[in-house]
């Protein structure tokens, strides 16, 4: 690793005499690039968009800065302003003020944000609809439960993490009105032990699938899942993952079996290597809020579904349609969702 | 939800949430007893998590469902070498102890988070696999009533921990060494003319805090976390730092206090799911643990002394 | 002169012990410990931009480590200087929304709050202390968390409807200024460094120019004497405590009035308070040892963010390097030794 | 001549002082050997370096004619070298038998085996008449307890050498005829011991040989049949010294303090003084006479504001202070120089400059609208300084750096100088040497001249027969009679203060 990042210094130390490259950075929130959720697919889109056009990471091609504290978001982001960055993303909505105000410095930088909008002329925002995906998780949740009570978990309850929430429960209940969808917030996104704790009740109070929107408290719901699985094989329990394939959060040493039912998967990776792309192109769609759903493939399940059973997946499949189609919305706030009337 | 279903939720949760405070605090009795303050008992739950965590990713393949307990063993010895520095620096050179114990808890979460990056090339490890296994107690979980409560669905090195703390209790106060450490916390210039090695015995107990604050961050990364990073300890020092002094310095005190987080921890986990939780708002039970400490401090635990040298170097002959 | 050099050695020496043992870790890793820490110094002093960021990076160091130094210097030990700091930031962002006033008031008003709100904060263990004598700090230690949870509650439910982070503060209750901005290419540096050398005079002049100073420091060294001297210990600790929250509080203020315009739930400490024991401690718990611990600190931890653009090196490189000088300084017993046989040796 | 420690020309620096300059100490075995000098001359230094605790400069020490080294207490312990420190060496919290032990455990399969201690602590008890309660918290026992556990110690590590430090500064007349009781006994069974004592009367009592040390240097050893008291302070002072305080005789006037029915408890709520009746008048010295823990400790602290009283009226110059706070008390005219100065004289870390004004700092001329002036405190520092013969590096040297004497003095300066009322003086001169003795008793005096009231506690019969004009004798937290000091004989007190003989009239009259 070490010798790799000397390479690198010397490489774009020494090539002063900068190309014109269309050069794209990154700032993400403290989690870094290998935060398994967001920060990390995004680098993913940029380290792809990158090797399509053959840049290389460093000055003259893409890169990322890490934040250590909240405080280093607008610090990171104007750093790699005056290093000339063509295109620059602020990787979650905890970076929305930051760039914003850097913006605003410097209108004549491109900017993107993701998960939430910045309403500027030089920024452009990347939302997804994780109701939708989250909606089809629900779905396969509502049909597979033995018990007919489901778990949520969310990291903080905010507009964003509701979206999931309200999506899944509409899932559930979509396709199994009798199913009780248990809700709780963990409080923080961090805390492996509440996630494995509050799995942990859930789980012994009956219900049988859980899906977490909770980043690093969600692996916690991960770790309970599968060492109840190992003290007793026979118990049918199971996660939901999510933002990418968490499946082998899931495996259970020793053993073939999964505890992992599938994932929501949010492509911020797409998203991410599509602006980049369109941005290349001339076509920076400057002050818009560019929404990636089902139909843009921005959201989905993932690959790995050993576990989700026929019916399902064609249950799935039914309502993808509808939703691609237009013909069912799924809700994202709590008026939406009272509104279904479920 | 019955009653007696509450209970089997909440205290295997309790237990275990409570396992690596209790060895962590006993760590600190131990330090603090000789005289010696362990602000450091943070960093070095940070070396033990960083230890275990990396002796389990690496040794998996060769020791198998051995590798949680060995690695329990290397962050020990992890956590010991450590102590060593805290040691040095507040026994021989005089330094203030809290400040070492400051600067122990910045070195810790510097260099492991420095591996980490050199090791993995990101900002955490990979996940292990190998993790202790749910057990229910033989023969004891077959009691009724309190057996599928205390005994079920737990782990052995959370009842080691409990069990520990009654040995340390007995090496505190039932042997000579025991008798030694406390002596050369209260007045060690006493100790030394008594002909007991004030040096000596306080290395011996700062490295056996580093011991015990390195199994308490192992235990907690290896149950909880899974994984290491720089926020798979978080805190978990201080909380048992004051669970020992909760606990009076006192290792049975400091392994109730730490249960008592661990109750207070699990019931705002569990809680918002019980009838008469339900309705209380989630701030509420988050800041239970808290505040019920600092109740009970007020209220009936009352005042303990902390041992009379402790922050203090010895030199001899000063007065 | 003599004086201040021999009190300046051993930290002088304990940066470089602390500087040359980060790059001999640096070049056991395969880094080139000349380039690391070029980067880093141009990450503090580079351009005008970094200088500003530098200075805006101390502000919360300094009153942070005032805070801590505060209480130490009257016995007491404040761990609870991040919650505090927390309440502080929180309640000055809150009055810089909730009032509409002119600049000349509401910038002190708002300041003023998160003062008061962090004194507040640190009067709870100071009364549990002076009443009940509970030590105070295993009462901060949970009064952190408390402050933690607290405020992001209040944030979520009361200051915005489920929003992680409350509007922006009205400029007139902002210590932004486009003065510095100006002049440091954007930075944000603020006003806040003013506020946070009258701090520093002002805990200089209370305890070594005041009789409540010499009060707190009475009570600190020897409450039985105080006592006996017809001073109340009671009301000493608490004041005390409650002087060092105003500034943790202060410290807040600065973050939610100056660097952020906001204030944002938070999924965990912002370690600032903690990093304020080892600013004092550097300190050696003196105003003047603050500001330059401060400097020290927060001037690293600016330049470390450059590291690893630069030449790839991790960043934690510079927390390794402060807990190492932290300990050399700690160890002043062991400089002095060392420079005592390195004399001998001379003669 | 056998000696069992010889001790020749020792030298032992500390930075910036020669605490011992060639000092030689020879003591033969069965003989109690005093060693005297004023505070500071070096007599504990001295024998820290015996015990191991410090390593000599230069010199020899010989154990039983054979050169050693004692590098550490534990090779002082084999070599049958014991002491008894000033300062007790004793862990608080621990029993009378984990501070025997200590260091020397007897155990069994690891575990410290407090049967057979406790028989060995009773046992050695009994064969030299240290009476102690095996099992009892130190905190919880009487300083002379305290005492015999530190001789215990030395006894159960086989001490055949034992060393004791000023034994009897911190103990009661009882306690000191108990000790002497010891001492003899311990060389009756062949041992030897080295008496650190600043008390003329009890080498002169005890003693064969004395030993005496000034400034550091070895001055010389004398036969205590070939010498007297006087002869002994010229020796260690340098001068000429004056044993009984020179004073005309009283003249009271004005009643300053009037107490009556007072009642106090002690910490632990038990009552500890009883119905106390009391007056003290302008211009006379009142001595309260009594065994320690009789309710005195407690007397002072509910007279200075420092503990609440539960009934009873403190009338001072006819004014009710009773329960008012200590500032109060000490605005409305009284001065209190306290038991304990390390716990209620001084801010040890603090200059002795602002301990000067520790209890004037916030009036005028030392601050001013809540601010310090440091030139006018140090300026007064060192005018009292001066005036009280304070010995100090300077004004801004901390107080902890000071010696006992010097503190005391510091103390009495402070108080005497804001010219009160009524001044108590508690201890005054425990742990002096007789020329800070002879110092303090002249201040005292003088108050009474200059028409003061003047309160006396001391445990010391001697001070309390010379200084006072009347003397309260205290037992069981009552005052049980008052004579007057030309009219009664230690021996007439002793008695009274066991409380085996109350005066008719009780405590009530006035004299
Ligand atoms: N630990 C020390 N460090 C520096 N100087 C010391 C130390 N201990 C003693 N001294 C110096 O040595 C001298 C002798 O002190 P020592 O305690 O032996 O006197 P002493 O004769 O026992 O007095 P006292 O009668 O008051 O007990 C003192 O004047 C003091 O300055
Ligand atoms: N740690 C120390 N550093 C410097 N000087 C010391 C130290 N300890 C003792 N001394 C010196 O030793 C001398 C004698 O000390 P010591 O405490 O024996 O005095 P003392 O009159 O016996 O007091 P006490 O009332 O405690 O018996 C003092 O002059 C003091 O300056
Ligand atoms: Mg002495
Ligand atoms: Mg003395």
């Amino acid at each position: 690793a070490c010798g790799n990042s000397e390479n690198d210094d010397k490489e774009s130390s020494n090539g002063k005499e900068k190309k014109d490259n269309f050069t794209v950075a990154m700032v993400t929130d403290t989690g870094g690039v290998d935060d398994e959720s967001f920060n990390q697919s995004a680098w993913k889109g940029i380290q792809e968009f990158g090797k399509e056009n053959d840049l290389e990471k460093g000055k003259d091609g893409y890169n990322y800065l890490q934040s250590k504290s909240d405080a280093d978001y607008a610090k990171n982001l104007n750093t790699l302003v005056r290093e000339d960055y063509k295109l620059i993303y602020g990787i979650g909505f905890l970076l929305a003020e930051s760039v914003g105000e850097v913006a605003d410095q410097r209108p004549d930088s491109q900017f993107a944000i993701v998960d939430t909008v910045v309403d500027k002329k030089n920024v452009a925002s990347i939302n997804f609809k994780e109701q939708q995906g989250s909606f089809l998780v629900g779905v396969i949740a509502g049909l597979q439960t033995k018990t007919n009570k489901v778990g949520f978990i969310g990291g903080v309850e905010s507009e964003l993490i509701k979206k999931f929430e309200i999506g899944f429960k509409a899932g559930v209940l979509s396709v199994n009105p009798d199913a009780k969808v248990e809700v709780k917030y963990a409080g923080d996104f961090n805390k492996a032990d509440i996630g494995k704790s509050t799995a942990g009740s859930m789980y012994s109070s009956g219900i049988d699938i859980i899906y977490h929107a909770a980043g690093g408290t969600g692996k916690g719901v991960f770790t309970e899942a599968v060492e109840q699985k190992q003290k007793d094989p026979k118990r049918e329990i199971y996660v939901i993952g999510v933002d990418s394939d968490q499946a082998k959060l899931g495996a259970v040493p020793g053993t073939d079996d999964n505890v992992t039912l599938t994932s929501m998967i949010k492509r911020v990776d797409v998203a991410v290597k599509d602006l980049s792309t369109k941005a290349k192109e001339g076509n920076f769609p400057g002050g818009e809020v560019i929404e990636y759903g089902i139909k843009e493939n921005g959201v989905g399940i993932s690959d790995t579904k050993d576990n989700v059973t026929e019916e399902s997946l064609k249950a799935v499949e039914e309502w993808t349609e509808k939703i691609k189609s237009g013909e069912f919305v799924v809700p994202g706030t709590d008026k939406e969702f009272k509104k279904l009337g479920l | 939800m019955d009653f007696y279903q509450v209970l089997q939720i909440i205290i295997p949760s309790m237990i275990a949430l409570a396992a690596p405070l209790i060895f962590t605090s006993l760590g600190g009795v131990f330090s603090e007893r000789a005289g010696v303050i362990n602000i450091g008992l943070e960093g070095l739950m940070v070396i033990g998590a960083f230890t275990g965590i990396v002796f389990n990713l690496m040794f998996a393949d060769v020791f198998g469902g051995w590798t949680p307990w060995l690695a329990v063993l290397a962050a020990m010895i992890a956590g010991l070498l450590f102590s060593v520095l805290h040691a040095v620096a507040c026994i021989t050179f005089r330094a203030d102890q809290t400040v070492s114990g400051v600067a122990i808890n910045l070195l810790a979460v510097g260099l492991t988070m420095f591996l980490v990056k050199l090791i993995y090339d990101k900002g955490q490890t990979d996940r292990i696999t190998e993790t202790f296994p749910r057990i229910d107690v033989p023969l004891l979980s077959d009691i009724p009533f309190i057996g599928p409560i205390l005994f079920s669905n737990g782990y052995y090195i959370v009842y080691i921990a409990i069990l520990i703390s009654f040995v340390v209790w007995y090496v505190l106060y039932k042997t000579p060494f025991g008798l030694r450490i406390r002596a050369v916390g209260e007045h060690p210039m006493a100790a030394d003319t008594m002909g007991v090695n004030v040096t000596k015995i306080r290395y011996a107990a700062v490295l056996l805090s580093g011991a015990f604050g390195g199994i308490g961050g192992a235990i907690y990364a290896t149950i909880f976390s899974n994984e290491f990073n720089h926020a798979t300890i978080n805190g978990q020092g201080f909380m048992a730092i004051a669970a020992m002094i909760f606990g009076k310095w006192h290792p049975i005190g400091a392994m109730g206090a730490a249960l008592f987080f661990g109750l207070a921890q699990s019931l705002s986990i569990v809680g918002s799911s019980l009838p008469f939780f339900k309705d209380i708002p989630s701030v509420y039970l988050l800041i239970a643990p808290y505040v019920l400490t600092i109740i009970a401090l007020t209220g009936f635990i009352g005042r303990a002394d902390a041992p009379k040298a402790s922050g203090q170097p010895y030199i001899k002959g000063k007065r | 002169m003599s004086k201040y050099f021999s009190k300046l050695t051993s930290p002088v020496i304990a940066v470089i012990l602390g500087l040359i043992v980060g790059a001999i870790i640096m070049l056991v890793s395969g880094y080139d410990p000349i380039a690391g820490y070029g980067s880093m110094i141009g990450g503090i002093v580079g351009d005008s931009y970094y200088v500003g960021e530098s200075v805006r990076t101390i502000i919360p160091y300094i009153l942070a480590g005032l805070a801590v130094a505060f209480a130490f210097r009257t016995g007491l030990f404040n761990i609870g200087v991040e919650g505090q700091l927390i309440v502080g930031w929180l309640a000055a962002v809150w009055v810089g929304i909730a009032f509409d006033l002119p600049r000349i008031i509401h910038l002190p008003l708002a300041i003023l709050a998160g003062a008061a709100a962090g004194a507040l904060w640190a009067f709870i263990p100071g009364y549990l202390k002076a009443k009940f004598r509970v030590h105070e700090v295993i009462v901060s230690i949970m009064l952190n968390y408390t402050a933690l949870y607290v405020t992001n509650y209040l944030i979520r439910n009361v200051m915005t409807d489920k929003l992680d982070k409350t509007e922006r503060i009205a400029d007139t209750a902002s210590l932004r200024s486009p003065f510095f901005e100006s002049i440091t290419d954007f930075s944000r540096m603020h006003w806040g460094i003013v506020v946070a050398i009258i701090c520093v005079i002002i805990m200089w002049f209370i305890l070594e120019r005041t009789k409540t100073g010499f009060e707190l420091k009475a009570v600190g060294f020897n409450q039985h004497a105080s006592e006996y001297a017809g001073m109340s210990v009671n009301k000493n600790i608490i004041l005390s405590m409650v002087i060092s929250g105003a500034f943790a509080g202060l410290a807040g203020a600065m973050e939610g009035l100056g660097t952020f315009g906001y204030a944002a739930v938070k999924g965990g400490f912002t370690g600032m308070g903690f990093d304020g024991i080892a600013v004092a401690l550097l300190g050696a718990n003196t105003a003047i040892g603050v500001v330059l611990a401060a400097l020290l600190f927060g001037g690293l931890k600016a330049g470390a963010l450059n590291m690893p653009l630069e030449t790839g090196i991790p960043s934690e490189i510079v927390d390794i390097v402060i807990a190492l000088i932290i300990f050399f300084v700690a160890s002043s017993y062991f400089i002095r030794w060392i420079a005592a046989r390195f004399k001998k040796g001379v003669k | 001549m056998e000696y069992v420690i010889e001790m020749l020309n020792i030298r032992k620096e500390f930075p910036g002082i020669v605490a011992n300059d060639n000092v030689t100490l020879q003591v033969k075995k069965g003989e109690i050997h005093a060693l005297l000098g004023e505070n500071g001359a070096g007599k504990s230094t001295l024998m820290n370096v015996l015990f191991g605790l410090y390593q000599p400069e230069q010199g020899e020490i010989r154990v039983n004619g054979k050169p050693v080294k004692i590098t550490s207490p534990n090779i002082a312990n084999e070599l049958g070298i014991g002491m008894v420190h000033q300062h007790f060496m004793l862990v608080d919290p621990f029993t009378v038998t984990e501070n025997i032990i200590l260091g020397k455990e007897p155990s069994k399969g690891g575990k410290i085996d407090l049967k057979e201690a406790s028989e060995e602590v009773r046992k050695l008890s009994e064969q030299y008449q240290l009476r102690v309660d095996p099992y009892a918290k130190i905190a919880d026992i009487s300083i002379g307890m305290q005492q015999r556990v530190e001789i215990l110690k030395t006894l159960y590590r086989g001490a055949e050498i034992l060393i004791f430090d000023e034994p009897t500064a911190v103990l009661t007349p009882q306690e000191i005829k108990e000790l002497i009781f010891i001492m003899k006994a311990l060389i009756k069974e062949g041992k030897s011991i080295i008496l650190i004592t600043h008390k003329l009367k009890e080498i002169m009592e005890v003693c064969d040989r004395v030993t005496v040390i000034r400034k550091g240097q070895g001055i010389g050893t004398v036969n205590v049949n070939e010498t007297n008291p006087n002869e002994l302070a010229s020796l260690m002072v340098g001068r000429e010294v004056l044993f009984k305080t020179e004073k005309t005789a009283a003249s009271p006037s004005d009643v300053v303090l009037d107490v009556s029915g007072l009642e106090v408890k002690d910490s632990r709520g038990v009552s500890a003084v009883r119905n106390l009746e009391l007056t003290v008048r302008a211009g006379e010295i009142v001595g309260i006479a009594g065994v320690d823990g009789n309710g005195q400790s407690e007397l002072i602290e509910a007279l200075a504001g420092l503990r609440k009283t539960t009934a009873g009226s403190i009338k001072l110059n006819g004014k009710e202070i009773r329960n008012l706070k200590p500032r109060k008390i000490t605005e409305s005219g009284v001065g209190h120089i306290p038991e304990d100065r390390h716990k209620h004289g001084l801010v040890l870390d603090y200059s002795i400059g602002e301990n000067i004004v520790l209890q004037t700092y916030y009036q005028k001329p030392y601050s001013k609208a809540g601010i310090l002036n440091s030139k006018r405190i140090f300026e007064k520092a060192r005018s009292l300084i001066k005036s009280y013969d304070v010995r100090t590096p300077s004004e801004y040297t901390p107080a902890r750096a000071l010696s006992g004497g010097n503190q005391q003095k510091a103390i009495i300066g402070r108080e005497v100088d804001r010219n009160p009322d009524l001044l108590i003086a508690a201890q005054p001169t425990r742990g002096l040497d007789v020329g800070a003795i002879e110092f303090i008793h002249k201040r005292l005096i003088e108050q009474r001249d200059a028409g003061k009231a003047v309160l006396l506690i001391s445990f010391e019969l001697e001070e309390i027969m010379n200084v006072s004009d009347k003397i309260a004798v205290i037992y069981e937290g009552e005052i049980v009679a008052i004579v007057n000091p030309k009219e009664t004989t230690e021996q007439e007190l002793g008695l009274l203060m066991a409380g085996s003989k109350r005066m008719e009239a009780g405590g009530k009259q006035n004299v």
